[in-house]
């Protein structure tokens, strides 16, 4: 027991992977043995997170389960690993969307040992991101989780899964070159690659010196990694012009795949900048936040748009991803703003719109996750029993699948950002927080906010209203399984809307100990 | 009564059809009468809740609601900003004053009626219907279930709007509205018209939901702003602390007055879509699709009073934002666009032919004349008139419905599916047909077009009246235009009403729809008589003690000084600090709104009854009007054209740029464009290589292959093209050289050549 | 204390048992595992003789990291050309390909 | 002595499962054996004092090589319960050469004996591994990275390795692209 709990968040980063071994070792015929073994071995970390949730203390909100231990010394590499609340909340959404993902892909029939293989891995992989305070094991983490995704939609994807992969696959790596670029510099010329400790280091070089060990200016170094870590975590956000390997990729994805994308890997990014980008380039992050919140504008509005105009229901679930992601940019903008200016730790009025608008953002992670999530799982759902998702040929599903109608709606709503569910709660404290100090980006992103509403009623009315048509006659309602899937997402949705403070807490207590 | 009881009891008014919702939903949809019992439940509770919180804030002593309006506040913390230990909190929480006391008499009971009416109105009781999303006439409707669970959570939400203690929590309320609105107008979802080019226009229910919603929610968005802007300004969301004297003149202070200006005008957006004032009143007629109990609760009872509300809610800080240091084009916008929409709304309902579309096209003129009231700064005569207009519009919503029914009823009994059962050309003789419903849309529509002395809706038109011509003797130019374009407009409402009531039940049936029609079930006359009592008697409640004779013998405006203690004392200091340009004050009499009124109201009747009800219609003859209006009553009857302007100039552009513009050309053409040449550079590149490789090597390959081919046939032996020998010969013969190389030189030279390397080694 | 040449003769073993694999395996997958072994054993020799002649410069670990670098490269352009030779003939026999022939 | 001894049990079996990966018929087998054997390597860097190496070792080619081979296995699966003799018809002659190339080269070692000593010598230089003081080891990862980034040194070819991997992703990539003639 003590072991337990003195490596507690270490087991539940490197539990996924023990599962995966022992889904490895299992014979690839014994379809049902192995789904069950991967859902009860994806319950365990959600259990250890339940632990890991009750222990930790909120009182000091800070980097708390903390392992240090050499790994390689001479280049300052070690593996370092502790959560705070944003961890903590990540964690959580991670544990919980994993064991649903498991449980919605049971009707995988090609190899399913390879496939929960690959999901517990991709677990290990975003747990181990979630808490990685060394630079470099948090882009083994980073580069860990691209490669089961990558396969996940080359092998079990829809009809133009090469493309897709591909671009996925390229286009991140794309960005994470020069990512690596930049650890390796920073770590070379601290020697380290430790983060609290680069916090101190790095951010406090002084300007126009020259960096150690690489004999490179420092100001230059920083504005080029600076671009280079935007670069690389706004094309997993992603963020607007970076977008477009997202809605081939969900398209193509297999349902599972599509919800942990959607629910998980995307929010990579956006933990990359709360984690990284902002407290490691203070200054740079303050001049551009004009910038980063103006993009995030373009995000929401266009996303809004190219969702609204799309007819395939799974590729506008997708564009809606880019549509609430453009909110967490927002955030993060104000994030970026107040981090590197004095006034924001002063003038309590500008403290407030900071902590809001960064514990919005989390929030708006969390919530996103949450119900992108579930979207892409009603949208499987109805693609499993149509094989379509072609918007025009669909149309009077509710009289035939009645329960199915509910929960959609309930969802749909969700992710429309309807006051009582989840969705409001994030987008008004960002709206809140980023009001006065992007007021210009707010007012305009407004756009996108309606059209949120419009491309939700679109699916919602072509799929759903209208008479019966007769080819949909035979569709069933769903299954059992297919409700164990959704409630729980529901309740946390509902949860969430009403009594959004059981999560928030741990957040704002940790963005409030960062701007005090 | 205890405050604590009292904050308990509110907290409890809208949880119980919240309640009733959930249940429904999870548990008892599938059961048509266990839903509608439960969602009965939930309303009389808080009917009962509702009114015993209301009287007993009515029965407070009316100087001390002066000092203290709010008589009940309880809040909790439900949102963490800042430092959770020093407990920074956005708070929720509820609150009653005199305008929420107001609020829900009307709101409570008009509800309940509503709820009582819709059990008759979808026929429990009889044969089941069997096709789903469409109406079912004379058959029981089989959604019975999911339509009580939608109603309660309406009513849920409309309670919450209406007892919230902050911006926030009402504007919750008020979204779920809309959510609501949209899956009620949207219940008959699988519903298509096939219509006659002759025939009233109809679009699918369907696609009137999507437009409610989404035109409100253009509004809302733009209300979101003004909220954020309200919490930056105020520190808080709370009405009673952001909008007491002290803050706002802190305010000012900070932002200047034009500013809390413009930030009213923005929370107006809101009303603007929500009470569909103009330009976005265009999804109010459509919404007429829905069923009618939800017609008359969107258009009477709920909805559409919500934003009215919510105006009346923040008066002080549009008074103070078009007050002397504010700028005064926030009231005129205000009064302007409720004024406009007032007469725009009248002069459309006058050529309608729907009997809910000519009830549609009144109540956004209704909720004209309270907009600009309050533009005028009418706060208590909006109120009155939104609570007399709640109850007399209710009752005409559900007699109309009631008429719906009966010539569905006619069309059923004939079997004649194809007549427009809602066009009032097809109706008339229904006096004796349905007696009760006749009589009780009788009286609401004498409380409409304000028939002097009896009926509600003539005292608080009267005051709105009184406060235009008030605002004009104090020198606001505005106050005579409001004056005279809601006098027109009043004018025309007792003419459309007139019409409206001859058209459908005086003369002789023109159809045998309405020849077979008869009167409804009990579920729904009993409403309508209910709901008439109000119409009438809820003006008496607020006869000014300056009006002759009746005046004195009342001798108590009750109203007037109820719903003015809630912001009294504010406005006084605000005045006294020369923020606002009047308090809440008893205005003197005068003959000159209270002739307008009694003309506009008798002259409009009279001319109404000389048209079309002094010799009724006969069968297939035209609208008396068309000719002398000639095209302007084609313009009139298409609604001035608002909807067909609105498809070319948004809908279609907005749907042409998202598929075309950001998808097609942005995304697919100029992002992944680039992609692709970056990806075909590679693909290019790699061939390059191939071909350079094949050229160099391959030849290569080919030479010593010819030099083998030129061998023996032993050696050709060796040629078989399978790499794996290749690398064992190679390696044989590798091995042999140096084999030999090491044989022969080993006494040789090489070892000097051996120790030069060693010592390079070392 | 362990002498040079042993570290010397482990990557000659190793080199030749990869050499053996290579020559005498039929599937090309398994050549390919025999060639990384050969590359392992290239390194060891890099390393050892590293650490024995010049530990103060970089060389030997240089290049010791170079080779891994190709070994990686090579490992996935090898894999990929058996992959879609598999799809093309389906079989990686290294026998059955004598496509160099003609 | 201790370190003989550590260094013969690593060779040893790394040996032996080289043996084992060359014989195997089973190639997922095989592939389980080849990292078993990279872990040997790994093990004797980590006698070398090449840490860092070791580190990469296991990184790339565990971590990364190996993985792939198991993928490639997986999707050319048909072949793991192959029934084909796991040897060609040169098998013989292949052992012999093999033998032979081994038997050329430790001819040389034994050439060289006087300067890389075959017994254990304190006193010959390379008999036994040199005395160094730790910062020189700390410092030669340092050394190496710096020369890795330093234009005087490897920039350039640190710079192609970085190039020769991406273009190897891209064209490994491409090339197991399937055509669409081969869709069938």
């Amino acid at each position: 027991m003590d072991f337990i709990q003195d490596n507690l968040l270490n087991l539940v980063i490197f539990f996924p992977l023990l599962a995966a071994l022992v889904i490895f070792l299992m014979p690839s015929d014994a379809k049902r043995t192995v789904r069950w073994l991967a859902l009860i071995l994806s319950l365990v970390p959600l259990a250890l997170v339940m632990v890991l949730w009750f222990n930790y203390d909120r009182v000091d909100a800070g980097l708390q389960f903390e392992t240090v231990a050499q790994w390689f010394p001479t280049i300052g590499a070690g593996y370092h690993v502790g959560i705070d609340g944003i961890s903590l909340a990540m964690f959580l959404l991670t544990t919980i969307l994993t064991p649903l993902s498991i449980l919605a892909s049971f009707q995988v029939e090609e190899n399913p040992r390879m496939f929960m293989f690959l999901f517990l891995i991709m677990e290990t992989a975003m747990l181990g991101l979630f808490s990685a305070l060394d630079l470099l094991l948090f882009f083994v983490f980073w580069e860990f989780g691209l490669v089961p995704m990558y396969f996940l939609i080359k092998i079990w994807g829809g009809k133009d899964r090469e493309y897709a992969s591909f671009k996925f696959f390229v286009y991140t790596m794309a960005g994470s070159l020069g990512l690596l670029l930049s650890i390796q510099i920073i770590g070379l010329s601290m020697g380290t690659f430790d983060i609290p400790v680069l916090m101190d280091k790095w951010v406090n070089l002084q300007a126009g010196g020259i960096l150690p060990n690489v004999n490179l200016p420092v100001d230059a170094v920083k504005a080029v990694a600076y671009w280079a870590f935007v670069i690389a975590f706004a094309i997993k956000v992603p963020i607007f012009p970076f977008h477009t390997w997202l809605p081939d990729a969900h398209t193509q994805a297999p349902t599972a795949g599509s919800m942990i994308l959607a629910g998980v890997l995307l929010k990579l990014g956006a933990y990359g900048f709360l984690r990284l980008v902002v407290p490691f380039f203070p200054e740079q992050a303050n001049l551009t936040a004009g910038i980063l919140a103006t993009f995030g504008m373009l995000s929401i509005v266009m996303g809004g748009f190219a969702a609204f105009g799309q007819w395939d229901f799974k590729r506008l679930v997708a564009y809606s991803s880019v549509n609430h992601m453009g909110f967490v940019v927002l955030g993060i903008a104000v994030y970026a703003y107040a981090y590197g200016r004095a006034q924001a730790f002063t003038d309590p009025a500008t403290t407030t719109d900071a902590i809001m608008a960064t514990s919005g953002a989390v929030l708006q992670m969390f919530n996103h996750g949450l119900s992108a999530a579930g979207m892409f799982f009603m949208v499987g759902v109805i693609y499993e029993r149509a094989h379509t998702r072609d918007l025009k040929q669909f149309g009077g599903i509710w009289s035939i699948m009645p329960v199915f109608g509910a929960i959609l709606i309930f969802t749909s709503m969700a992710s429309l950002g309807l006051p009582g569910l989840n969705g409001f709660v994030g987008e008004y404290m960002i709206v809140q927080g980023s009001w006065n100090i992007f007021t210009v980006q707010v007012a305009l992103s407004m756009i996108g906010l309606f059209m949120t509403g419009a491309y939700i009623l679109k699916g919602i009315g072509q799929t759903l209203h209208g008479p019966i048509k007769d080819q949909w006659r035979g569709l069933t309602d769903m299954t059992f399984r297919e409700h164990v899937v959704i409630w729980p997402l529901m309740l946390l949705m509902l949860s969430l809307g009403i009594w959004p403070q059981w999560l928030l807490v741990f957040i704002n207590d940790t963005v409030t100990k960062i701007f005090s | 009564m205890s405050e604590e009881t009292l904050a308990l009891l509110t907290w409890l008014i809208p949880a119980g059809p919240l309640l009733a919702f959930f249940v429904i939903v999870l548990f008892a949809n599938r059961n048509r009468t266990l839903s509608w019992v439960l969602a009965w439940l939930g309303v009389f509770s808080s009917l009962i809740l509702g009114w015993t919180v209301a009287l007993s804030v009515a029965t407070t002593d009316l100087h001390h609601l002066e000092t203290h309006p709010t008589v009940v506040a309880s809040a909790i913390d439900w949102l963490p900003v800042g430092d959770y230990f020093q407990g920074t909190w956005l708070k929720m929480g509820v609150a009653v004053d005199p305008l929420t006391a107001v609020m829900l008499i009307m709101v409570t009971f008009a509800v309940t009626m509503i709820f009582v009416y819709s059990v008759g109105y979808h026929n429990w009781g009889a044969p089941l219907g069997t096709i789903l999303g469409v109406p079912n006439h004379m058959q029981e409707e089989p959604l019975l279930g999911r339509f009580f669970g939608y109603m309660s959570l309406f009513a849920g939400a409309m309670l919450l709007l209406v007892v919230a203690d902050n911006l926030l929590l009402l504007f919750v309320g008020w979204e779920i509205m809309g959510f609501c609105s949209y899956s009620l107008i949207g219940f008959w979802h699988a519903r298509d018209y096939h219509l006659s080019p002759e025939s009233i226009p109809h679009i699918p229910p369907r696609s009137a939901a999507i437009k409610a919603f989404l035109t409100t929610r253009v509004a809302d968005v733009v209300m979101l702003l003004g909220i954020v802007w309200f919490y930056r300004a105020f520190g808080t969301l709370n009405f009673s602390q952001a909008l007491s004297a002290h803050s706002l003149e802190e305010a000012v202070v900070r932002i200047g007055a034009p500013a809390l200006g413009i930030m009213a005008l923005l929370l107006f957006t809101g009303t603007v879509g929500k009470s569909a004032q103009w330009p976005l009143h265009v999804w109010l007629p459509d919404a007429m699709e829905g069923p009618t109990p939800v017609s008359a609760v969107i258009h009477a009872a709920a909805m559409v009073s919500a934003g009215v509300y919510m105006i009346i809610r923040i008066y002080p800080l549009i008074a103070v934002g078009a007050g002397p240091h504010g700028n005064s084009a926030v009231s005129w916008t205000i009064a302007g666009i409720g004024a406009f929409t007032a007469l725009m709304a009248a002069t459309i309902a006058v050529a309608q032919y729907d009997v809910k579309g000519v009830l549609a096209y009144s109540t956004i003129s209704q909720l004209g004349f309270m907009v600009a009231a309050l533009g005028v700064g009418g706060y208590i005569a909006a109120a009155f008139h939104l609570i007399t207009h709640g109850f007399f519009k209710a009752l005409l919503f559900l007699a109309s419905g009631s008429v719906i029914h009966g010539m569905e009823h006619g069309a059923h009994h004939v079997h004649d599916h194809h007549t427009d059962p809602q066009d009032m050309r097809f109706m008339g003789g229904l006096r004796h047909k349905m007696p009760v419903t006749f009589w009780t849309f009788f009286i609401g529509g004498m409380a409409l077009s304000g028939l002097p002395l009896v009926t509600a809706g003539f005292w608080s038109k009267d005051e709105i009246f009184a406060e235009a011509w008030h605002s004009f003797e104090q020198g606001n130019a505005l106050g005579i235009v409001v004056l005279v374009t809601l006098a027109v407009a009043a004018f025309l409402t007792a003419f459309y009403t007139m019409r409206q009531i001859s058209l459908t039940f005086l003369g002789e049936p023109r159809t045998p729809l309405a020849e077979h029609a008869h009167e409804s079930n009990r579920f729904m006359t009993v409403p309508l008589v209910l709901l008439s009592i109000f119409a009438v008697g809820a003006g008496w409640f607020g006869i000014p003690e300056s009006f002759p004779v009746l005046g004195p013998i009342v001798n108590n405006n009750f109203f007037h000084h109820f719903v003015g203690a809630t912001i009294y004392e504010t406005m006084a200091e605000l005045e006294s600090l020369d923020l606002v340009n009047a308090a809440i004050e008893t205005l003197p009499f005068s003959w000159v709104p209270l002739t307008a009124s009694l003309v506009v109201a008798l002259g409009g009747l009279f001319v109404g009854w000389w048209i079309y009800g002094r010799k009724a219609l006969v069968k297939d003859q035209q609208d008396p009007l068309v000719r002398p209006l000639g095209p302007l009553h084609v313009f009139l009857n298409r609604k001035w054209y608002w909807d067909e302007l609105y498809q070319v100039v948004f809908i279609k552009p907005t749907v042409s740029f998202s598929e075309k513009v950001v998808y097609e050309v942005i995304d697919k053409g100029l992002i992944d464009g680039i992609l692709h040449l970056v990806a075909l550079s590679f693909y290019k590149f790699g061939s390059y290589m191939k071909r350079t490789e094949e050229l160099v090597f391959g030849q290569a390959v080919d030479w010593v292959k010819d030099q083998f081919l030129a061998m023996t046939k032993v050696s050709r032996q060796l040629q078989t093209g399978k790499i794996q020998e290749y690398v064992l010969v190679s390696v044989l013969i590798i091995a042999v050289l140096t084999a030999v190389i090491l044989a022969v030189n080993y006494y040789g030279p090489v070892n000097e050549w051996f120790s030069q390397i060693a010592l390079f080694v070392n | 204390m362990i002498p040079l040449s042993w570290y010397l003769i482990v990557s000659a073993l190793l080199f030749s048992i990869g050499l053996y694999g290579v020559m005498a395996r039929r599937n090309a997958v398994a050549i390919l595992m025999a060639v990384e072994l050969m590359l392992n054993a290239v390194n060891i020799n890099l390393v050892a003789f590293w650490r024995y002649t010049a530990p103060d410069r970089a060389v030997g670990l240089a290049w010791a990291v170079f080779v891994l670098t190709v070994a990686a490269a090579e490992a996935a352009v090898g894999l990929a050309l058996i992959i879609s030779v598999y799809r093309r003939r389906d079989s990686v026999i290294a026998e059955e390909l004598d496509t160099l022939r003609n | 002595m201790v370190e003989q001894i550590i260094f013969l049990i690593i060779s040893a079996f790394t040996l032996t499962m080289a043996v084992i990966v060359v014989t195997k018929r089973n190639l997922f087998h095989a592939a389980l054996a080849l990292m078993a054997a990279f872990l040997g390597v790994a093990g004797l860097y980590v006698l070398l004092d090449a840490g860092f190496l070791a580190a990469a070792q296991l990184l790339v080619y565990i971590g990364a090589i190996s993985i792939l081979v198991i993928f490639a296995i997986m999707m050319t699966r048909r072949l793991m319960q192959t029934t084909e003799p796991a040897f060609n018809s040169q098998a013989g002659f292949a052992l012999v050469t093999a033998v032979i190339g081994f038997g050329i080269l430790f001819w040389v070692f034994y050439l060289f004996r006087e300067i890389w000593p075959l017994i254990p010598d304190a006193t010959v230089p390379l008999a036994s591994k040199p005395e160094l003081p730790q910062e020189v080891i700390r410092n030669s990862v340092v050394v190496m990275g710096q020369s890795f980034v330093d234009p005087a040194i490897y920039v350039l070819p640190f710079e192609i390795a970085s190039v020769l991997l991406l273009a190897a992703l891209v064209g490994a990539i491409i090339v197991a692209w399937p055509k669409a003639e081969d869709k069938a």
